[in-house]
């Protein structure tokens, strides 16, 4: 029955991406992006991957419709002129479906447990992770330990993405057109957002740093609780002017929290070396293996949450800035 | 039961996508995604029973708290494009 | 005891999405954005408190029980604030309200 | 049913395919990153059912003894790209909003047209 679920909301979704590509108003795909996000994270959810459906979640809620329409404010809402080879690129495309239609026929039936992606290091991981990490949430000691070398180059590309950001927007003001007085004060004029926005931005930033802290026995972890902290700051400059969220978070604060967690991260493989360990490897940095693995990815969690706090943050102001 | 209850959500999810592609108006579309987040919360709730693990609840919770901020954000993004607009106009005046 | 409150829950959880669904098609089917809206949020919050209240029922005394009225308030918080948002972003722009008869041509004008 | 075990994938390829028609097809920037965007999702999607075990539950370990797993590797490869995405869409964006103050304008041909004089 839940697999028809999944069938349901798979054909949603397909109708969803025709949409968007047809229509030719940009505000309105942005729009259907915001359900196809929510219909992923239903399906993520439905295929077991509660810490997939939590990160979609916490980007694709908020996040991704905002930096979408702060991009839509500074160019434009509608597309103008339509390509040529457009009947070309259908025929391609629709080859290419069935060419990979074709290709899923020697695929494993969906569920089945001996298809080769299960044979090989996933058994590894689930019966090993109580005997070298012993958290509850394979998926956190997956991330944070088996392979913390691919989630450190994770975090630097984030990083890098966030710094390539800043370089083509700058961090600070551009000349706009907006008044001056009307400028930044978000949507302070409007009562009932301002005030339900008071009650709920404490318990977003709660909420966060329980999915930071709680990553390794319910879904969770450091990009999650990481998305989640930024929506709460986008939500307050939204209500009460970017200004204002400046004051709380400066510029500077950002950058310097971009640049912690690849150095927090970093630090805690230096150190695994300096104890006597390899490199990202924890089990040195306390007395007993497991505990020192624990607190490894407790540390790495937090520092994968501040930068892509950082990141978010800071993309978001830069966009925001380029809009006075 | 819960079967119930998500199957009414789904075939609402459905609806709700219906008026989202029809539209007319954008707000029609932003009315949509925001209804689909609302069905959203609940068939994410009553699944996580059907699975018999409530600890998954968190998702719910997610979105229960940050889904409002894209509707804001389209309520930012129009006041800024009618003082934008306004603007524009004032220099041309 | 357990009966009853399964017999409740039921009742709830069938209300919940009768309700869910109402919402759904009026949401179709409604002439207008504002009738439209009022179609869907009002059954949004109602279909949230049946459906929650249900599920509580079911889950007893425990954190679940937490998370789901702290769900329900959140809900009860965001979803008519985003319809109010909605509602002065579409009046912002200049939608008028759908009018049928002469009376309410000159109430929304 | 047999059929219905592979509806997934289909999904997946028409929806790689979708977005990649809005890349070729679509001049406008922000259009064509729209349709990257479902591009990546679709790949998203292919990883997460591949781990997928039938009678499985999300590798979480709890009280219930004896439960099946999902693969929690393609998980943890997708956790990062989710986040890894939206930052390199934040990019292109930046990109196009340049490219918008340079050449007032964000559709393709008018581009290429400023570029040839």
């Amino acid at each position: 029955m839940i697999v028809m679920f999944g069938i349901f909301l798979l054909t949603l979704l397909v109708i969803t991406a025709v949409a968007i590509v047809r229509t030719e108003n940009l505000f309105v795909a942005v729009m259907l992006m915001g359900i196809a996000s929510l219909l992923i994270a239903a399906n993520f959810f439905l295929l077991d991957a509660a810490d997939v459906a939590l990160t979609e979640a916490a980007i694709g809620a908020g996040i991704s419709t905002v930096l979408f329409l702060s991009a839509l404010a500074l160019t434009s809402e509608r597309e103008r002129t339509k390509s040529s080879r457009r009947l070309l690129s259908l025929a391609v495309v629709v080859a290419a479906t069935l060419v990979l239609i074709y290709a899923t026929f020697d695929k494993p039936r969906f569920g089945a447990a001996d298809a080769p992606v299960h044979t090989h290091v996933a058994p590894w991981y689930l019966e090993n992770t109580p005997k070298y990490i012993d958290i509850p949430n394979v998926v956190t000691a997956v991330l944070g330990s088996f392979r913390g070398y691919d989630t450190l180059g994770e975090v630097f590309v984030v990083f890098t993405a966030g710094i390539g950001v800043l370089f083509l927007l700058g961090s600070g003001a551009a000349a706009g057109a907006l008044p001056e007085e009307k400028v930044n004060e978000g949507l302070r004029h409007h009562l009932i957002p301002r005030v339900v926005g008071r009650v709920v931005i404490p318990f977003i930033l709660l909420f966060g740093l329980y999915v930071q802290f709680h990553g390794e026995y319910g879904p969770g972890g450091g990009f999650q609780a990481g998305a989640i902290v930024a929506a709460a700051i986008v939500l307050f400059a939204l209500l009460e002017g970017e200004q204002r969220a400046l004051a709380v978070l400066p510029q500077r604060v950002l950058l310097v929290l971009m640049a912690c967690g690849p150095l927090i991260y970093g630090a805690v493989g230096i150190a695994g070396i300096a104890l006597g360990g390899n490199f990202l490897d924890y089990s040195p940095l306390l007395s007993d293996p497991v505990k020192g693995q624990q607190l490894g990815i407790l540390i790495i969690e937090a520092g994968v949450g501040i930068t892509v706090t950082g990141v978010l943050l800071s993309i978001f102001h830069a966009f925001a800035a380029r809009g006075r | 039961m819960y079967y119930v209850v998500s199957i009414a959500t789904l075939v609402t999810m459905g609806l709700a996508l219906v008026r989202a592609v029809l539209g007319p108006s954008v707000y029609d579309r932003v009315l949509a995604v925001n209804m689909f987040g609302t069905k959203t919360v609940l068939l994410l709730s009553v699944i996580a029973f059907l699975f018999g693990r409530p600890d998954f609840l968190d998702l719910a919770l997610a979105y229960a708290l940050i889904n409002f901020i894209g509707v804001l954000a389209v309520l930012e993004f129009f006041r800024n494009r009618s003082l934008r607009r306004r603007a524009e106009q004032g220099e041309g005046q | 005891m357990a009966t009853v409150l399964d017999i409740l829950s039921w009742v709830l959880l069938t209300l919940g999405g009768v309700s869910v669904l109402i919402g759904g098609i009026g949401a179709l089917r409604m002439p207008d954005l504002y009738t439209r809206m009022h179609a869907a949020s009002v059954t949004d919050s109602m279909g949230a408190i049946l459906v929650l209240t249900g599920i509580m029922l079911q889950a007893g005394w425990s954190l679940v029980t937490i998370k789901l009225i702290a769900i329900l308030l959140f809900l009860l918080l965001t979803s008519p604030t985003s319809s109010n948002a909605l509602a002065s972003a579409a009046l912002l722009a200049g939608t008028r309200p759908f009018a049928e008869t002469q009376q309410d041509r000159e109430d929304v004008t | 049913m047999e059929i219905l075990g592979l509806y997934h994938y289909w999904v997946f390829a028409i929806l790689l395919m979708t977005g990649f028609y809005a890349v070729i097809a679509k001049l406008n920037l922000v259009k064509k990153l729209i349709g990257l965007s479902l591009f990546q999702a679709a790949v998203f999607l292919l990883y997460i059912t591949m781990g997928k075990v039938d009678g499985g539950t999300a590798p979480i370990f709890s009280d219930a003894a004896n439960a099946v797993f999902s693969n929690p590797l393609p998980q943890v490869l997708i956790l990062t790209a989710i986040v890894v995405g939206i930052s390199t869409t934040a990019l292109g964006l930046g990109i196009v909003v340049r490219i918008k103050e340079e050449y007032g304008s964000i559709e393709e041909d008018e581009i290429q047209e400023i570029d040839r004089r």
